[in-house]
């Protein structure tokens, strides 16, 4: 697209004055134009752009020139409507300041060439198209994913161990104590061996009575562990069933009692593998 | 060491075009997925397409040629890729081996509600530590095998209570959970005398 | 065509340890990342490690094995990789449907800012291009890794310092930044007399 404008019929260059008579940029159509303006990455583009289609043998930058080309491209915009960039109008007025000053006559000065706008923006338009082409080159050097490829070797089938993090007993009681002593549960300062027997036990018969339809009380119970096993069975039954984790059912008198999940019916099978 | 030609890929017995043989290579190399010889062959412009033929005899003699270095040729369900060798399986993989984070505050506790209270459900949990449970903790904890669902509460939604496990016994070298150590123990062992419990 | 050994890699002249060498190999090939000497070092146990001399034997030995085959180890700036040798890429390229992404100009004149006059400032990069830098520009220059915060300006707002990294170095397959193309510039005068004040 840029090449194409940039081969639009220059203008002669007549031992370097340019004849700029004919604006022929005027003569694209509108819709060119628009993405024209689109190609240019602000006002210093912009302005190469015209230098370079100018000054095809540039011994000298026109600055009275190129800013009258510069105006009317942003007047001719400003008519077709298009948004341009503040920057275009930054721009627009800084040529302006420099074309005005040049109509001041000049002093001989040899300091005054250091003052000369023309210069500070030549500057500017030198470094930004040093950049421009280092953008260029930067694009066309070799790259990952379009001419450099990497090799992928798979290692997916090698046994790779997994590490877990160590823990000791010690530390799990001590976040054990810290949660009790958030709660401030005075009365739990102490876990009894009973009390959590009575838990565990709670566990053992949930998970005996999962898949079962029932079983009977007595074989919630383990002969050999003798009173003291009874009794903590007894208390995790009861436990339960206060919990409502547990059916306790009688289904006549003197029959034997019989202990289910809650709602055996609906209880999933799929957690229990031990 | 002696200098060994071992590690060498020897292609006397290549018969088939070489260039072609060169691109499949690289065409493997590159390959993200395991690539089939059909495969190979379409990656080729239509006009310069080899037989099938010809790109299963590059495979086979690339095969050949990797034969005795540290990675492979490996036909797979589906197709050919490169991979490391088995054998330098203990080497490699400490490339993709990380450090183990520590556990967290917030699962160390989770799990001591797990141990000391259980059966608990996620809701437990969370009244009893007074902030929410986080499903990845309870997604650690399970994938640890540490603690596993012994049921569902039955209220509304039926909640899974959750305890330990016999791994989780084991891990801490313990037989029962009588044998976790108790706070009144705890307190001893600040007194000077270290927890017997402890792992070990 | 006649059969060639060229694509056999020859290891006549190592003198080191084929173990380690087979080793350094097969790090090389797994990993996902370029490499450094130190880093395959350290892949090693701790017990296991072997000099990083032998290191470099290892991997200056495999860059000469596969010096005629259609793969190559590289150097790019962090460290060494596999990739295929650039006169195959126009085949490989078709492997991949999706096309490799494009970068706009303000992109690619932004990044060439930094690459080339960092330490630079949001602002220094405006003043070059006489546009204000949008925001999402920096945010995928940072998301590709290619330029970090490498510091900042003692001025008012302390704004951030931009400078590339090793990942946009190994994004060009170049090592330094030294060898990114030069500076060329556009000879602009002034009246016929050439601006020597600009900087170079």
């Amino acid at each position: 697209m840029e090449n194409a404008l940039e081969q639009a019929p220059a203008f002669a260059i007549v031992n370097g004055a340019p004849f700029n008579q004919l604006p022929e940029d005027l003569y694209i159509p509108p819709d060119a134009l628009e993405v024209f303006l689109e190609l240019f990455e602000g006002p210093l583009d912009l302005l190469l752009y015209l230098i370079k289609r100018q000054n095809l043998d540039i011994v000298n930058i026109p600055v009275a020139e190129i800013t009258q080309q510069y105006i009317d491209y942003i007047q001719f915009m400003g008519l077709l409507n298009i948004e341009l960039a503040a920057e275009y109008l930054v721009m627009a007025a800084l040529l302006a300041e420099i074309k005005s000053r040049m109509l001041l006559p000049r002093r001989p000065d040899a300091e005054e060439e250091e003052d000369d706008p023309r210069a500070t923006l030549i500057r500017r338009l030198q470094e930004y198209e040093c950049i421009r082409n280092a953008a260029d080159e930067l694009d066309q050097l070799p790259r990952l994913e379009r001419e450099v490829f990497v090799t992928e070797v798979d290692s997916s089938a090698l046994a790779i161990e997994q590490h877990f993090p160590d823990l000791e007993l010690k530390e799990l009681l001590l976040a054990f104590q810290d949660v009790l002593k958030r709660v401030d549960q005075l009365s739990h300062h102490q876990i009894t061996k009973e009390a959590l027997s009575v838990r565990e036990r709670m566990a053992t018969i949930l998970a005996k009575l999962e898949g079962e339809n029932s079983l009977l009380f007595s074989q919630l119970f383990i002969r050999k562990e003798g009173r003291h096993g009874v009794v903590v069975s007894f208390l995790a039954i009861l436990e339960l069933s206060k919990e409502r984790l547990i059916d306790i059912i009688q289904p006549e008198p003197f029959a034997q009692i019989r202990v289910s999940a809650a709602s055996s019916a609906q209880v999933e099978t799929e957690t229990e593998h031990d | 060491m002696t200098v060994t030609t071992a590690a060498a890929p020897v292609i006397a017995s290549f018969e088939g075009n070489m260039e072609i043989k060169r691109i499949v290579e690289a065409i493997l190399f590159a390959a993200k997925q395991p690539m089939t010889c059909k495969q190979i062959q379409q990656v080729f412009p239509e006009l310069e397409q080899p037989e099938l033929q010809e790109v299963q005899q590059a495979v086979a003699a690339i095969t050949e040629d990797y034969q005795s270095r540290p990675i492979e040729l490996k036909q797979v369900a589906s197709g050919y890729r490169f991979q490391v060798r088995s054998e330098l399986s203990r080497w490699v993989s400490r490339l993709f081996e990380e450090k183990p984070p520590k556990y967290s505050r917030a699962l160390l506790e989770t799990l001591a509600i797990i141990a000391y209270r259980q059966p608990v459900t996620r809701g437990d949990i969370e009244d009893i530590r007074g902030v929410g449970v986080s499903s990845s903790i309870i997604q650690t904890l399970q994938e640890r095998e540490w603690i596993r669902v012994i049921g569902h509460k039955e209220v509304p939604g039926r909640p899974a209570l959750l305890g330990t496990t016999k791994q989780f016994l084991d891990y801490f070298n313990i037989t029962t959970l009588n044998e976790l150590p108790t706070l009144q123990r705890l307190d001893l062992s600040l007194d000077g005398k270290p927890l017997s419990a402890g792992k070990e």
